[in-house]
């Protein structure tokens, strides 16, 4: 893709950075959406409609509307806050969560930085969430922001083990870091002569080491059950209660970002990323895109959906869940992975 | 109220626009803050609930002061809580709005009389936008206390009113009150 | 097994019987509930003979109310118990003179009894000693007077906002 | 030297933090001043006055016992009928004054239809508490029918002022009674559906079982009533134990805490005890739909001008969160003297600081979502 729009636009570092900002129009885009579409399946469960009035049919411009408005109100910076922290706190996750997506294979065609350690790399970036998240938490100088910040840095190091832990099982598989390479690999209709071959269908210890996975991606991006940094009927909004105008925005923007970024490594690693169930029946760089992003938005559905039914864990529960049930059993599943592909 | 607010003397045609544009988005995003005083909050809650569902015109509750928009003073505010509603209030982020429902925090309601420990009134310690009259307001009169704000948002300007101006506004809210 | 449901009657004899000072007598109504009188410097002393004494057997403390007596001068503190075993309720009355209103505290027999005792401060200054913290409860810590007596004053200022419309 | 840099370092300090009185989960205006270590909640001190509304002042100043009425709602404006109902009942007492039949069928099964609509409301917001939020938007919707049926006769939704003393404000219309019949039969499915939604979710099962245990010989020693006392295995219920207007023609069970999955006396045991009420609550309204005779004159024994004599009384019912008493001294003239009010959720609320010691922040949530408070109560 990068040497298409070197051909069209003269000038190659504007290519480079129409380039570059190609996810940044992705995430924008789903941002709005998603933001919609988690009020209205809201609405849907709870047997009301949800946003109905702005731009008309559906309330389909209600996070344009929201979006516009807070980047009207008043940028609070507490006086006892530390304000150089607070106001970088924001652009850092943003930053981070983006920064995320060079490694993610969109379609054939585009991928941000073909590199070889991309699973690395993701891995590596994500953390820098952890730490802008203690760093907006400790910045505010507020008790709840503060207790929130803990219960983050407590629950995303634990669950990171679980995650690299199944990330590592489907690298058995695969045999590469490069996602591009990972995607490759399942190309084609061969098991049992109709299903694609995604690793998912491969190997059957996989099918746990998902499950695993999905369970991890919920408290990566703390949803609910997992959702204790802000759960708001304990912490009012964790560390997020000081946060105003837009510097919130920033902090919702990447939190939905996130979901989108874990949705769609899952669905690179274990669902075949850009390619098509059919095989080659409606496959090509602008189809591929579109089965990518379908397969990361139902994963994003089923989050939303679990949010909107179950109630919280605790803290401590959580963390027990983490250590003395999914690393166990996620090395024991390692083990299996390996052992089934030595064997057949 | 925002930091833009007021802060043109002259109207164009850029400006206009741009008001339409900012005013619509403002009204359309009325996130209130989730605090209940009394009676009326219960009210209120059944407003959010299904069977009225205040998310068809964008409202939603946030529970930090910091990222609402509106305040509603849902019930009786007593002389313990009128400063902690002035602090709440100074808490959020401009542009804010006050709708005041119920009685009570319209006017002390039934506790007006002998009421030792009631706030007469919640426009003793903050400015209120709009009031809901009702003990407790039904979730329609809430609704239609909504639509007012919003009615009232619309009105507003980044342009300073010249003073001739306020003049006849001010004249006019007198004469409909 | 000396156990059966009492009336207020026998309730105020028995006591009588078994505590010499304190019990100033029984007073039935001409309508709703009869009461036993008690002197309010022996409360503590008959209310733990109530929930310890095997006839009895009051366990639970359902109410405490303070009254405002205007035309006497004086204050007086109404406890209503109540057996969950036995299931008999009996009405006690200590009455005390408004320039000295001491009560003694229930708070170590009937852990309810606590919160009851400080709105009873709060809203009448019925003093209870023995009560480890007597502060108000229901009004601020600032707050001027004793509203519920017949001839409380309402403040006119609280924190620079008038109290009245 | 080397030990004694380390042991600073370690030092940990307590955290006082505080909660309320805005706060998403203290169910209005209570403050708690939590002392923390860590997450673990070392003290907990309950502010309360934050909604003291002069109700006892109010009812003194009054120039007439009916005229109380319309604050007794504002007391607990979640169960405002019970409220009623226990008021009526001792004014009535005072005046010596027997009520129509009808009359008092009808009062009881407004006060049982309240204590659903009530337990409705503090499920949902205890699943609130907790993270669930659908859960709550459905108990609203079942709530709202209950509310449908109260318009209708008193034309108010929340504070009725119907129930008069010696009476009703005016009769009931014919559809009450099909009415009523129809929520019933449409209501116990529904009980079922929230069982399986919220009551049996492991979830809400890890987070309340064994959270916030209250010993029976605690809760009596500090007076606690209603489902907080029933959810620690006490049967206790003044409808059986004591029973006032007609509720001893009525065949129902009290249900009480098992410790089925956690402990007696656990969050989860106070509110499954509220769900078990509900179904007991239908149990009863059928049965009084049954015997209500269709004809009578409700206004027949209303008193056209209240003549008190010298006396007081204690009456207490009980509302959806326990024994409410009105403890009522009347003189000679037509106002009362003196009207205490025991609030059910005052009470139980003066134990939270006994069975929170020790528990986790979120914990605290919990515990306070499970005594189901009601701070126009706590406060009056």
């Amino acid at each position: 893709m990068l040497e298409f729009l070197e051909n069209i636009i003269p000038s190659s570092p504007v290519a480079l950075v129409v380039f570059a900002l190609f996810p940044m129009v992705i995430i924008i885009v789903y941002a709005l959406f998603a933001i919609w579409l988690e009020r209205k399946v809201a609405g849907f469960i709870q047997d009301r409609l949800g946003p109905m009035r702005t731009g008309g049919f559906h309330g389909w411009a209600q996070t344009i509307a929201d979006m516009l408005k807070l980047i009207q109100k008043e940028d609070i910076i507490p006086k006892d806050a530390s304000s150089f922290l607070f106001k970088l706190a924001p652009f850092m996750i943003f930053t981070a969560s983006y920064a995320a997506f060079a490694v993610i294979p969109f379609s054939s065609g585009y991928i941000g930085s073909n590199i070889n350690i991309g699973v690395f790399y993701l891995l590596a970036i994500t953390s820098f969430l952890t730490i802008s998240i203690i760093m907006a938490s400790w910045a505010s100088n507020n008790k709840w922001s503060l207790v929130g910040g803990m219960r983050t840095a407590a629950q995303m190091v634990s669950y990171e083990v679980p995650t690299i832990v199944t990330v590592l099982s489907v690298l058995i598989v695969a045999g590469s870091m490069n996602l591009m390479t990972i995607t490759e690999m399942q190309t084609g209709n061969d098991i049992m002569g109709f299903l694609p071959n995604w690793f998912i269908f491969q190997n059957p210890f996989l099918i746990v080491a998902f499950a695993i996975f999905a369970i991890s991606m919920l408290a990566e991006s703390h949803r609910v059950p997992f959702d204790l940094p802000e759960s708001e009927s304990e912490l009012v909004a964790g560390y997020q209660t000081e946060y105003s105008g837009m510097r919130w925005g920033m902090f919702m923007l990447a939190e939905y970002a996130d979901m989108l970024l874990l949705s769609l490594l899952g669905a690179t690693l274990f669902f075949g990323g850009w390619n098509s169930p059919f095989g080659t029946f409606m496959s090509g760089p602008i189809w591929g895109f579109g089965w990518f992003m379908l397969k990361g938005m139902l994963l994003v559905f089923v989050m939303m959906w679990i949010r909107w039914t179950l109630p919280r864990y605790r803290v401590d529960q959580l963390m027990h869940i983490c250590w003395s049930i999914l690393i166990p059993l996620s090395f024991v599943n390692f083990v299996l992975v390996a052992l089934w592909e030595m064997i057949f | 109220m925002g930091l833009l607010d007021k802060k043109y003397h002259d109207s164009n045609i850029i400006i206009v626009s741009l008001d339409s544009a900012l005013n619509w988005a403002r009204k359309s995003s009325l996130w209130y803050e989730q605090f209940g005083l009394a009676c009326c909050a219960i009210e209120m809650m059944a407003t959010a609930a299904s069977h009225y569902d205040f998310d068809r015109f964008g409202i939603i509750p946030r529970s930090s002061p910091r990222q609402a928009d509106v305040m509603i003073v849902a019930g009786t505010v007593t002389m313990k809580m009128a400063s902690r509603i002035e602090r709440l209030y100074e808490q959020m982020s401009e542009p804010r709005y006050v709708i005041s429902m119920g009685s009570c925090s319209n006017s002390g309601g039934p506790y007006w009389e002998h009421g030792y420990h009631v706030l007469k009134g919640v426009d003793k310690v903050i400015p209120v936008d709009v009031y809901v009259p009702g003990c407790p307001p039904r979730p329609e009169a809430l609704l239609e206390g909504f639509l007012t704000l919003q009615k009232k948002i619309e009105g507003e300007s980044l342009v300073e009113k010249k003073p001739s101006e306020k003049i006849t506004e001010d004249a006019d809210r007198h004469e409909t009150t | 097994m000396p156990t059966a449901m009492k009336q207020p009657e026998e309730i105020a004899a028995y006591l009588n019987d078994h505590i010499d000072e304190g019990v100033l007598g029984f007073v039935p109504a001409e309508v709703g509930q009869p009461w036993i009188s008690v002197a309010p410097d022996t409360v503590k002393k008959i209310a733990k003979f109530l929930r310890d004494d095997q006839e009895l057997r009051f366990n639970t403390l359902m109410c405490l109310s303070g009254v405002h007596y205007p035309a006497e001068q004086e204050l007086g503190v109404t406890y209503h118990l109540h057996s969950t075993t036995l299931g008999h309720t009996v009405a006690l009355k200590a009455r005390v003179p408004i320039d000295n209103p001491r009560v003694q505290s229930v708070e170590s027999i009937w852990k309810t009894a606590d919160w009851h005792e400080r709105e009873a401060w709060d809203m009448l200054g019925i003093v209870f000693d023995g009560h480890p913290n007597m502060a108000r409860i229901l009004c601020p810590d600032d707050w001027i007077g004793h509203p519920l007596r017949k001839d409380y004053v309402q403040q006119e200022t609280y924190m620079g906002v008038t109290t009245r419309f | 030297m080397t030990n004694q840099i380390t042991a600073n370092i370690h030092e940990t300090k307590e955290m006082t933090i505080n909660m309320g009185p805005q706060h998403p989960s203290t169910h209005g205006v209570l403050r708690l001043e939590v002392v923390l270590n860590g997450e673990v909640v070392t003290r907990v001190h309950p502010h309360i006055g934050y909604l003291h509304r002069c109700f006892e002042k109010y009812a003194e100043a009054m120039d007439d016992y009916s005229k109380v009425i319309p604050y007794t709602d504002r007391i607990d404006y979640v169960s405002a009928m019970n409220q009623e109902h226990g008021y009526v009942i001792a004014v009535e007492k005072l005046l010596q004054l027997e009520v129509p039949e009808r009359v008092e069928y009808v009062r009881v099964i407004l006060a049982e239809l309240q204590r659903i609509a009530s337990h409705l409301l503090g499920i949902g917001t205890f699943g609130l508490d907790l993270g669930a939020f659908t859960p709550f938007l459905y108990c609203f919707i079942e709530r709202e029918k209950i509310l449908t049926i109260f318009e209708k006769i008193s034309g108010a939704r929340l504070l009725y002022n119907y129930i008069c003393v010696g009476g009703l404000m005016r009769d009931v219309p014919d559809s009450f009674k099909p009415e009523t019949a129809d929520f019933v039969k449409t209501f116990r499915p529904k009980i079922k559906e929230l069982n399986d939604l919220l009551s049996y979710n492991q979830i809400f099962i890890d987070r309340t079982a064994n959270i916030g245990v209250l010993p029976a010989e605690v809760a009596l020693n500090y007076a606690a009533s209603g489902p907080m006392l029933r959810g620690s295995g006490v049967s206790w219920d003044l409808r059986k134990n004591d029973p006032y207007s007609i509720y001893d023609r009525f065949e129902f069970d009290i249900p009480v805490g098992t410790g089925e999955v956690g402990t007696v006396g656990d969050c989860w045991d106070r509110y499954m005890v509220r769900v078990r009420e509900m179904e007991q609550s239908l149990v009863i309204i059928e049965q009084a739909l049954e015997q209500m005779p269709d004809e009578g004159n409700v206004m027949e024994a209303v008193p056209k001008r209240i003549r008190m004599k010298e006396g007081e009384i204690y009456v207490r019912t009980e509302t959806p969160r326990g024994e409410l008493g009105y403890y009522i001294i009347s003189d000679k003239s037509s106002s009362p003297f003196r009207v205490k009010v025991r609030a059910p959720s005052f009470v139980n609320l003066s134990i939270l600081p006994a069975i929170s010691r020790g528990a986790l922040l979120s914990d605290l949530v919990a515990i306070v979502g499970s005594i189901d408070i009601v701070l126009g109560e706590v406060d009056r």
